[in-house]
């Protein structure tokens, strides 16, 4: 569409991957599966250089010029005037989320070659990560909605493989397949938007779709299936960026490797709702009442989430709560039309959620478990430094401490909600509260407390060596340091939408970006006040009940089973939703067992026996007797002759 | 005249065909089937074909009867007492007998409703009768020929098995 | 005269047909093919007479002579199954049946 | 002999050959089958090369004078017939290679080759006798190797299958015939010439005619009511039975909707359409509800079969571009996807000589190719997007809900659809895990499942570069069959 | 003298074979010899025939030559497979000669002298014809005497009514009175007895059963053929007769009937003669289509090539029965393992008799239903064709033990000796001239120009 070659950066971010694999599988594997990581490290690699050098390229850094570009390269299916094309698409949003997938993701790949090492599947291992890692890239880089429908679905994949990956483990087959098929529930609404999309547009592609819907709205009007598309991408968002109604499949999904986990469940593959939301962006913010819609959601979830993270006591679990709240954050900030604040979190996020993950897969390395308890461990940080520091970096990242990450995007999207005042104000002030009162009590848990309600003190913790630390290290180090790029992250993602000349006018039009601050206003007497004052108060709570009332956790999950039955339960959320399940896996069973087979079936294999007893039946007729021929003949002719006569 | 005498010849054949009918015995019934036979040769006279008449007779009486007879001796001759007329059915019989009245009234209809419209009767042709012996051995001679040769064929039946032989 | 030729071939036809059909004995059965057959040659030779017609007395001939060959195989027919010790009793023919 | 008769009649020649083959022993006959096998693969082969060089457009035909009847030896073939014989010739070839190792009497290759020939001659004639005589002559070859060669009850499987097949059939010759005379009434001809047929004055009798055409059609694709004679066939059958049953003769119904119901009554289409589409809809629907009952994984497959062609009948009736061109290739996809499924379940069954999905467990850790290639094949199957499934649904629901038909455009259709997709998933995945992860019961045979042979991978692996290849680069394929379904655009 | 020349050749070979009976001891050999003879003889002669009258009796047309054709490739099995006497030999041929006599007739006496001429040597044939106990043979003979009797009797009756309304012995001048009407409903149950319609079909079975096999399949093909002939020349004497209204009806009637009444016969020569009513019927519909389409030329193509398939069908069927030794269908079980030859052949009769491609009987069925069609019945073609349905059913089960059971503990010993062997040779044959049929419209091209068009 735009006459700008490919360049040579944006084919690597496939070749090489795919290259890697193919070279992985066919190659490696069988000689010498040990060894399947090297190729694909290499590709990390280079992948991550590309992106680096394609960021820099949209923002014209360090003088390489080129600007985002959108190009078609593959005519994928056609038939009359009917068509999609595959392209490449790389503008602000999808460079920043890029650069941060890939530098993360290569850095869990170093990670995961060291805990994985010694699995019996670690070639498999490996082949679905960068597999997975092959398709977030596409997805950030699709061009219409169909190719992102297909990187869509093989992150989905992918993590079906991983999270199934220790598949002799019922609760692990039982949580890839819940996390599938919730994904499929979301892609359900999502195919059908696709549908809605073609129909209407008679396009997939992101740049026609923004200039059509512009002129639509000129004309003073929007499409009539609009508010249904948007409301089908909404759906779709908010199975895979495990949103309320349909977050539940995600805390499920720990059941993965720990790198799994801090690379898909938690950076990356769950913000690509959020991606998806963005490219539409200029579609759901043309219906009105749409965007307050994603911003309740997202509240929602986010605080609701945080309750539920504060009673968990499996690490990975509490973590993954995290990611659900911080994913309805970043809804939050898209219903607030703050799409450049929902990606600079989505980014940020990648950073200080990845350290977590991986900080909580050392602690459960050091008791050979895929995951830890708190009752596990406890007063570890002496034990292991390095793993302490950078969970407390990572930690105050989350609370949205200054100067970390966090507080640069976070809480300049509860600044956000703040000022958009009303009900999603309060609902800010809580979730800072909530968010610092989760992690703190996590961190007091696991690195602090040693109680003897823990049984932390009879393992023997230590640092598992320096390829664990390491990618840790680095990621907590961005994590501490990205807020100072908010710069950067707005920019580049203002500079991506201006640099695409097709659609810059719409975009423009429709995004209102211009307005939206990146950086929180450092005004203390408004809602930064207020949301620093809850975090304390939440780091403050947290102390208290696990530093000071050591055993309280303990004690109120005694005395009261059935509320903490209640909070097990997702506040009955996840019973209902086995009920549903339930309700169709029994509708299916009379489909096919009674409906299908005993009656209709059974019907058709009776009008055989139907026929038999006819012909059973009949015989009672023929008795044999010659004079019962005679009269039957003489009688057949009468009725001949009787007609004959009328 | 005729007209009377064909219906008295016509009474007595329905008289003895009822009794044939309802006899238990096979002598009594073959008895009446030649008083029948006579009567049916008489109408042939009385209607102008003499010689037809008498080819019935012949015939039946002397031929068809005969074996008729012989064959109900070596039958054993006489059903012992008790022994059913009427067949069994597969249905009830009155229902056979009804069903068999209904169709003979029916044919009945059709001969009322068919003979009254003919020609008047003229008197038999002597000519027509003496040229349908002529007729059976020139227009005829083919079915004559046939009949025959059928009449050859079924003598056969008397002939045993080739097991038997 | 040809209704009253018509009643005596129908009453005869129709004493005919019931011999043949409710009749138990096979013989007796014979006698009422017999007679249906005659039964008919009635009308011939009085349709023959009204219509001037050498034909239909050609037919009677052929259906007497017919009639004889019928008498010559159903009466050996009937000899047979007497030999075959299995009665003369229609009734007693029913093992072919289903 | 033109090229056309050739591909029909070399098929049967092999059928005979192997038969006198056999007469040398199993090996003989065996070894004609794969020789006459690749002999009708390169053939047809060659038959498609002019096509794909002019893109799917032109028609090659062999035409005679008309012989008694009215009746002429009419053949002809286009993108859509020749890829489906193309189809017909490697699913032939993968069951020939597949079986080798079967100890088998030459009547099993015999069978499979008579059966591709008369396949073939579905997919080329163009004469209505012809048609019909080349559908009914399919049933008698897969009839017996259902009733000799498949499994515990074939007996009543082969019968049952015959016989509600050849309802729904008999009733489509009256149809034809009865489409025959009208025309007669009109021209005062007689003529089961395809062409020469169009625009037939059926008058009163019409909705019957079409009635009887589809439900001739309606029980091979097969539409929901008329569909229980499948689950029992494919289940019976031997693996190679279920893969030409699967893969090529539910196309026929399909192609013979294309080819034959559609084109003659383009009104009835219309006007018929929503009633259809419904019943395709159900079919999506419905089919998977009833794989997900299954604990017979054959048996679930053959559901699969009645979902998926539901979404291929939703894109043939949308009268969208998409969608008819779509519905054509996932009919190939279908062969493809649903043939490597049945083969594998087959090789299950060889070597363990069970199919329940409790009979099972562990097989990724003593069977990993296996499971590599039904993991592939399934989600080929489910329609995962870059494998040949998503295309095809895809383009089908792409097709139904941007319908120009009226009452087809409503979404209904659209939702029925991506709710059958939906659904694959939930049948597909849980018998996979079952077979292939879960642990051993105390039933299981996984100890007999040694995994594929290098024979066995060879054919896998072309499948599913197959399924690779169209689900990335569909637009050769669909350039092929679109210009051969273009007459169904509104 | 040509006209009659078939005729003349079958009645020498009738009195060929009654004067061998003359002889002390008549050599079976030439009994056998005359019986293949003469009906080749008669169909050598019938190249030359041409249509002609001769008489008031006689009237040759095409479609009495194309039946006469018929109907001598129908009785050529029995000619070869007869092991009989003389006696048998003589029977035969007259039956036969019935049969040409009736395709030849030019009234309605010679009509009668032809039903009564195939139909009195063939009960003596049914009771003295095969091997083995003749009891029900006998039975079954009875049962056909009687039947025949009284259909012969009703035919008459109704020729004097036909006569008395129309003062002719031919086609009638004009419309018919309630007499002409009477007579006409009564030579058509005549006829309709010898098809084997419902409710005149009761002795079909029996006879069929009990008789000989290779009696059965001449009776199931020629003499069918020659009823179906007899029928039709009963149409056409009134063409506004009522009756003809109920042919289609009577037709689809006896098809569902056969067709039942076959489902649950387990020994396979009742089950054979159930299936050949059914085609009765099938046959019944056609010709009520014929007459529907005025006596179309292509109609009665039809039928007559329905006849023609029918007499490859039965025939090879009823043979089969013979050469295999099979009685209950228990008999087929594995039947294919130990005669692979015979049970493909047998296999190929089957989905003939079903009407299944690529066989000739397809096309036969094909043709009768396309003229049903064409005289728009549209109720018995839906019946037909569910009794179709059925037949295929009970096909599909005999292929079913045929090829799919494994075989009893008390497999039929296979029949040995020269009856053996040319039964199989009968069936191969069959089989082949079966498959070889469904290529007609290839070879009947010649005619689709004159009955086709």
């Amino acid at each position: 569409m735009i006459g700008i070659a490919v360049p040579l950066a944006a084919k690597l971010l496939f070749l090489a991957p795919v290259a890697a694999i193919l070279f992985a599988f066919f190659v490696v594997r069988p000689l010498k599966p040990e060894w399947t990581h090297w190729p694909i490290l290499l590709s990390c690699a280079i992948v991550t250089a590309s992106s680096f050098y394609l960021a820099a390229r949209v923002l014209g850094l360090f003088g390489i010029a080129g600007g985002s570009f959108d190009k078609d390269v593959l005519h994928w299916a056609a038939a009359g005037k009917w068509a999609v094309d595959f392209g490449l698409r790389v503008d602000g949003p999808g460079a920043a989320v890029l650069a941060m997938v890939s530098l993360v993701g290569s850095l869990i790949h170093v990670y995961a070659a060291a805990y994985m090492k010694g699995d019996p599947g670690f070639s498999r291992f490996f082949l679905v990560f960068h597999l997975f890692f092959l398709a977030m890239i596409g997805l950030l880089t699709a061009n219409n909605y169909v190719q992102l429908y297909l990187f869509w679905e093989l992150v989905g994949l992918a993590s079906y493989l991983l999270v199934g990956y220790w598949f002799h483990k019922e609760s692990a087959r039982r949580a890839a397949l819940q996390a599938f098929m919730t994904n499929r529930v979301g892609d359900f609404g999502f195919m059908l938007a696709l549908f809605f999309i073609l129909s209407t547009f008679n396009v997939a592609h992101f740049n026609v779709i923004y200039v059509k819907l512009a002129l639509t709205q000129q004309q003073g009007g929007i499409p009539v299936l609009l508010p249904a598309i948007g409301a089908l991408l909404i759906w779709a968002a908010c199975a895979k960026s495990a949103q309320f109604p349909l977050y539940f499949w995600l805390p499920d999904a720990m059941e993965g490797p720990t790198p799994t986990s801090a690379l898909m469940h938690a950076a990356t593959m769950v913000t690509a709702g959020v991606f998806l939301l963005v490219r539409s962006w200029p579609l759901i913010s043309a219906v009105p009442y749409l965007p307050p819609v994603v911003a309740g959601i997202g509240a929602f979830t986010a605080i609701f989430s945080a309750i539920i993270a504060s009673t968990k006591k499996d690490l990975k679990r509490i973590l993954a709560y995290s990611t659900v709240s911080h994913l309805g954050i970043m809804m939050m900030a898209l219903g607030l039309n703050q799409v450049a604040l929902a990606i600079f979190h989505l980014v940020v996020h990648g950073f200080f959620k990845a350290v977590l993950f991986l900080c909580a897969g050392n602690v459960g390395h050091a008791i050979h478990k895929p995951t830890a308890n708190v009752d596990e461990v406890g007063g570890w940080r002496k034990a292991m430094p390095w793993t302490y520091a950078c969970f407390l970096i990572a930690a105050l990242s989350l609370a949205g401490v200054y100067p970390f990450g966090g507080f640069f995007s976070k809480d300049a999207i509860l600044d956000a909600a703040w000022e958009n005042g009303g009900l999603i104000r309060w609902f800010s002030l809580l979730i800072s509260f909530g968010s610092a009162f989760y992690i703190f009590r996590m961190l007091f848990l696991t690195f602090h407390g040693s109680r003897p309600e823990q049984q932390g003190l009879k393992a023997h913790p230590h640092e598992a060596g320096a390829a664990f630390v390491a990618p840790v290290f680095v990621i907590a180090l961005g994590a501490a340091g990205i807020g100072f790029a908010a710069p950067y992250v707005q920019e580049l993602v203002l500079a991506g939408w201006r640099g695409l000349p097709t659609s810059v006018a719409a975009v423009s039009g429709v995004l209102n970006l211009a307005g939206s601050p990146l950086i929180p206003k450092l005004d203390w007497h408004g809602q930064f006040g207020l949301s620093g004052l809850m975090a304390a108060l939440g780091f403050g709570l947290s102390y208290y009940l696990t530093m000071v009332d050591a055993s309280w956790d303990w004690r109120w999950r005694r005395n009261h089973p059935r509320l903490e039955a209640v909070f097990e339960s997702d506040f009955g959320w996840k019973p209902f939703v086995a009920l549903l399940a339930g309700a169709v896996g029994a509708f299916a069973r009379f489909c096919g067992r009674v409906l299908d087979k005993r009656w209709w079936d059974g019907a058709v294999e009776g009008s055989a026996g139907a026929a038999h007893g006819a012909s059973e039946a009949l015989a009672g007729y023929s008795a044999g007797r010659l004079n019962d021929y005679l009269w039957w003949m003489a009688a057949g002719a009468a009725l001949l002759l009787g007609g004959a006569l009328r | 005249m005729t007209l009377w005498a064909v219906i008295l010849a016509g009474a007595v054949a329905a008289a003895f065909a009822g009794v044939m009918l309802f006899s238990r015995s096979l002598y009594v019934s073959a008895v009446c089937l030649l008083v029948v036979l006579l009567q049916t040769g008489l109408i042939f006279l009385l209607r102008g074909a003499a010689l037809l008449g008498f080819l019935q007779v012949m015939v039946y009486a002397g031929a068809v009867m005969v074996l008729v007879v012989v064959t109900i001796m070596a039958t054993g001759g006489e059903p012992e007492a008790g022994f059913a007329r009427f067949a069994d059915f597969s249905f009830p019989r009155w229902l056979a007998f009804a069903g068999l009245a209904a169709a003979a009234c029916e044919v009945a209809l059709t001969l009322y409703l068919g003979g009254a419209s003919s020609a008047p009767v003229s008197p038999a042709d002597p000519a027509m009768a003496a040229g349908f012996s002529t007729a059976l051995f020139s227009s005829y001679a083919l079915a004559t020929e046939a009949v025959t040769l059928l009449l050859f064929l079924a003598a056969l039946a008397v002939l045993p098995d080739k097991e038997a032989a | 005269m040809t209704s009253a030729v018509w009643a005596v071939t129908g009453v005869l036809f129709a004493a005919g047909l019931a011999m043949v059909v409710l009749r138990r004995q096979l013989l007796a059965m014979l006698l009422g093919v017999e007679l249906m057959l005659a039964a008919v040659n009635v009308a011939l030779v009085h349709h023959a007479g009204l219509f001037s017609d050498a034909q239909a007395m050609a037919a009677v001939a052929i259906v007497i002579a017919i009639a004889a060959a019928e008498a010559v195989v159903g009466l050996s027919l009937i000899l047979r199954v007497l030999r075959a010790g299995r009665g003369v009793d229609a009734g007693g023919l029913s093992e072919l049946r289903g | 002999m033109s090229e056309l008769t050739l591909l029909w009649v070399l098929p049967l020649g092999g059928a005979v050959a192997c038969l006198v083959a056999g007469r040398f022993g199993r090996a003989a006959a065996r070894t004609c089958a794969l020789i006459f096998g690749a002999a009708y693969f390169v053939v047809s082969l060659a038959a498609l090369m002019p096509f794909v060089a002019t893109r799917g457009v032109g028609l090659d035909a062999v035409g005679g004078a008309p012989l008694a009847f009215g009746v002429s030896y009419l053949l002809a073939a286009d993108g859509l017939s020749l890829s489906l014989i193309l189809l017909t010739a490697f699913l032939n070839l993968v069951c020939v290679i597949s079986s080798w190792e079967n100890d088998v009497p030459a009547g099993y290759w015999a069978n499979f080759l008579a059966l591709a020939s008369a396949l073939t001659g579905v997919f080329l004639a163009r004469d209505l006798f012809l048609f019909y005589m080349f559908w009914e002559a399919t049933l008698i070859p897969m009839f017996f190797i259902i009733g000799l060669w498949g499994s515990a009850n074939r007996r009543h499987a082969a019968v049952k299958f015959f016989l509600f097949t050849f309802a729904g059939s008999v009733f489509m010759l009256l149809a034809l015939i009865a489409l025959v005379v009208a025309k007669h009434g009109q021209t005062g001809t007689w003529t089961w010439d395809l062409a020469g047929l169009q625009g037939a004055p059926v008058g009163a009798a019409g909705p019957w005619i079409f009635l009887g055409l589809l439900l001739g059609f309606g029980v091979k694709i097969p539409v929901v009511p008329l569909h229980t004679w499948l689950p029992d066939a494919h289940t019976e059958a031997p693996a190679a039975g279920s893969v030409m049953l699967a893969g090529v003769m539910l196309k026929m119904g399909l192609y013979g909707l294309i080819r034959i119901a559609l084109p003659l009554f383009p009104v009835y289409a219309q006007t018929w359409a929503p009633v259809l589409a419904g019943l395709a809809a159900v079919n999506a629907v419905y089919g998977a509800l009833c794989a997900m009952a299954q604990t017979d994984l054959k048996r679930l497959v053959a559901y699969s079969s009645i979902a998926h062609l539901g979404f291929c009948l939703l894109g043939i009736l949308s009268g969208a571009a998409q969608g008819v061109a779509g519905g054509s290739l996932q009919m190939i996809n279908h062969g493809i996807t649903t043939g490597a499924l049945f083969l594998m379940v087959g090789f299950l069954y060889e070597r363990s000589h069970k199919r329940g999905l409790a009979d099972f467990g562990e097989l990724a850790n003593t069977a990993p190719w296996l499971s590599f290639f039904f993991g592939f094949a399934m989600f080929a199957s489910i329609g995962l997007p870059g494998l040949n499934g998503f295309v095809g649904e895809f383009m089908c629901l792409s097709g139904i809900s941007h319908s120009p038909i009226p009452m087809l455009d409503v979404p209904f259709f659209a939702v029925a659809g991506v709710l059958g997709v939906t659904l694959a998933a939930a049948y597909m995945l849980p018998a996979y895990q079952a077979v292939f992860w879960a642990p051993k019961g105390p039933e299981s045979v996984s100890e007999h499942v040694f995994d594929l042979t290098f024979r066995e991978r060879s054919i896998l692996w072309a499948l599913c570069g197959l399924m690779l290849w169209i689900g990335l680069a569909p637009s050769g394929w669909l350039d092929l069959l679109e210009p051969s379904v273009r007459g169904l655009v509104r | 003298m040509n006209l009659l020349a078939p005729q003349a050749a079958l009645a020498a070979g009738v009195l060929g074979a009654l004067g061998l009976g003359l002889a002390r001891r008549p050599s079976a050999l030439a009994a056998r010899l005359l019986a293949l003879a003469a009906p080749l003889a008669a169909l050598f002669l019938l190249r030359s025939a041409v249509p002609g009258v001769f008489g008031p009796l006689v009237g040759v047309d095409l479609k009495g030559l194309c039946w006469q054709l018929v109907i001598f490739a129908g009785a050529l099995p029995l000619a070869f497979l007869s092991s009989g006497d003389d006696v048998e030999a003589a029977l035969f041929l007259g039956s036969v000669l019935g049969m040409s006599l009736l395709a030849v007739a030019g009234n309605l006496i010679m009509l009668f002298v032809g039903l009564e001429f195939m139909s009195l040597p063939a009960y003596l044939l049914v009771a003295r014809a095969g091997e083995g106990d003749s009891r029900l043979r006998l039975e079954a003979a009875v049962k056909y005497f009687f039947a025949g009797a009284l259909g012969g009797a009703l035919f008459l009756l109704g020729l004097a009514l036909y006569y008395a309304d129309t003062r002719s012995f031919g086609p009638a001048m004009g419309p018919l009175g309630p007499q002409g009407q009477a007579g006409a409903a009564l030579m058509a149950a005549g006829a309709l007895f010898k098809i084997g319609a419902v409710p005149l079909h009761w002795w079909l079975p029996d006879v069929y059963s009990a008789a000989a096999p290779e009696v059965a399949g001449f009776l199931a093909t020629s003499m069918k053929a020659a009823a179906v002939l007899f029928l039709m020349r009963v149409v056409s004497l009134a063409p506004d007769a009522v009756f003809i209204r109920a042919l289609p009806g009577l037709g689809a009637l006896t098809a569902l009937v056969g067709a039942f009444f076959a489902l649950r016969q387990q020994r396979l020569q009742r089950l054979l003669a159930y299936l050949s009513l059914s085609h009765a019927g099938l046959l019944v519909i056609g010709v009520g289509a014929w007459a529907v389409l005025g006596k179309a030329q292509a109609a009665s193509a039809a039928l007559l090539f329905y006849l023609g398939a029918d007499a490859l069908m039965s025939n090879g069927s009823f043979a089969f029965l013979k050469a295999s030794g099979a009685v209950t269908r228990a008999d087929l079980r594995g039947y294919a393992a130990s005669a692979p030859g015979l049970a493909a052949a047998f296999a190929v009769l089957l989905f003939a008799l079903a009407g299944i491609p690529p066989t000739g009987g397809f096309v036969a069925e094909l043709l009768i239903f396309w003229q049903a069609v064409h005289a728009q019945l549209a109720v018995p073609i839906v019946l037909g064709a569910i009794a179709a349905l059925v037949s295929l059913g009970y096909c599909l089960s005999l292929l079913r033990d045929l090829y799919f059971e494994e075989a009893g503990s008390a497999a039929p010993a296979a029949p040995e000796g020269c009856a053996a062997s040319g039964s199989r040779v009968v069936v191969l044959v069959c089989a082949a001239g079966t498959l070889a049929l469904v290529l007609a419209p290839l070879f009947l091209r010649g005619l689709a120009g004159s009955v086709w068009r």
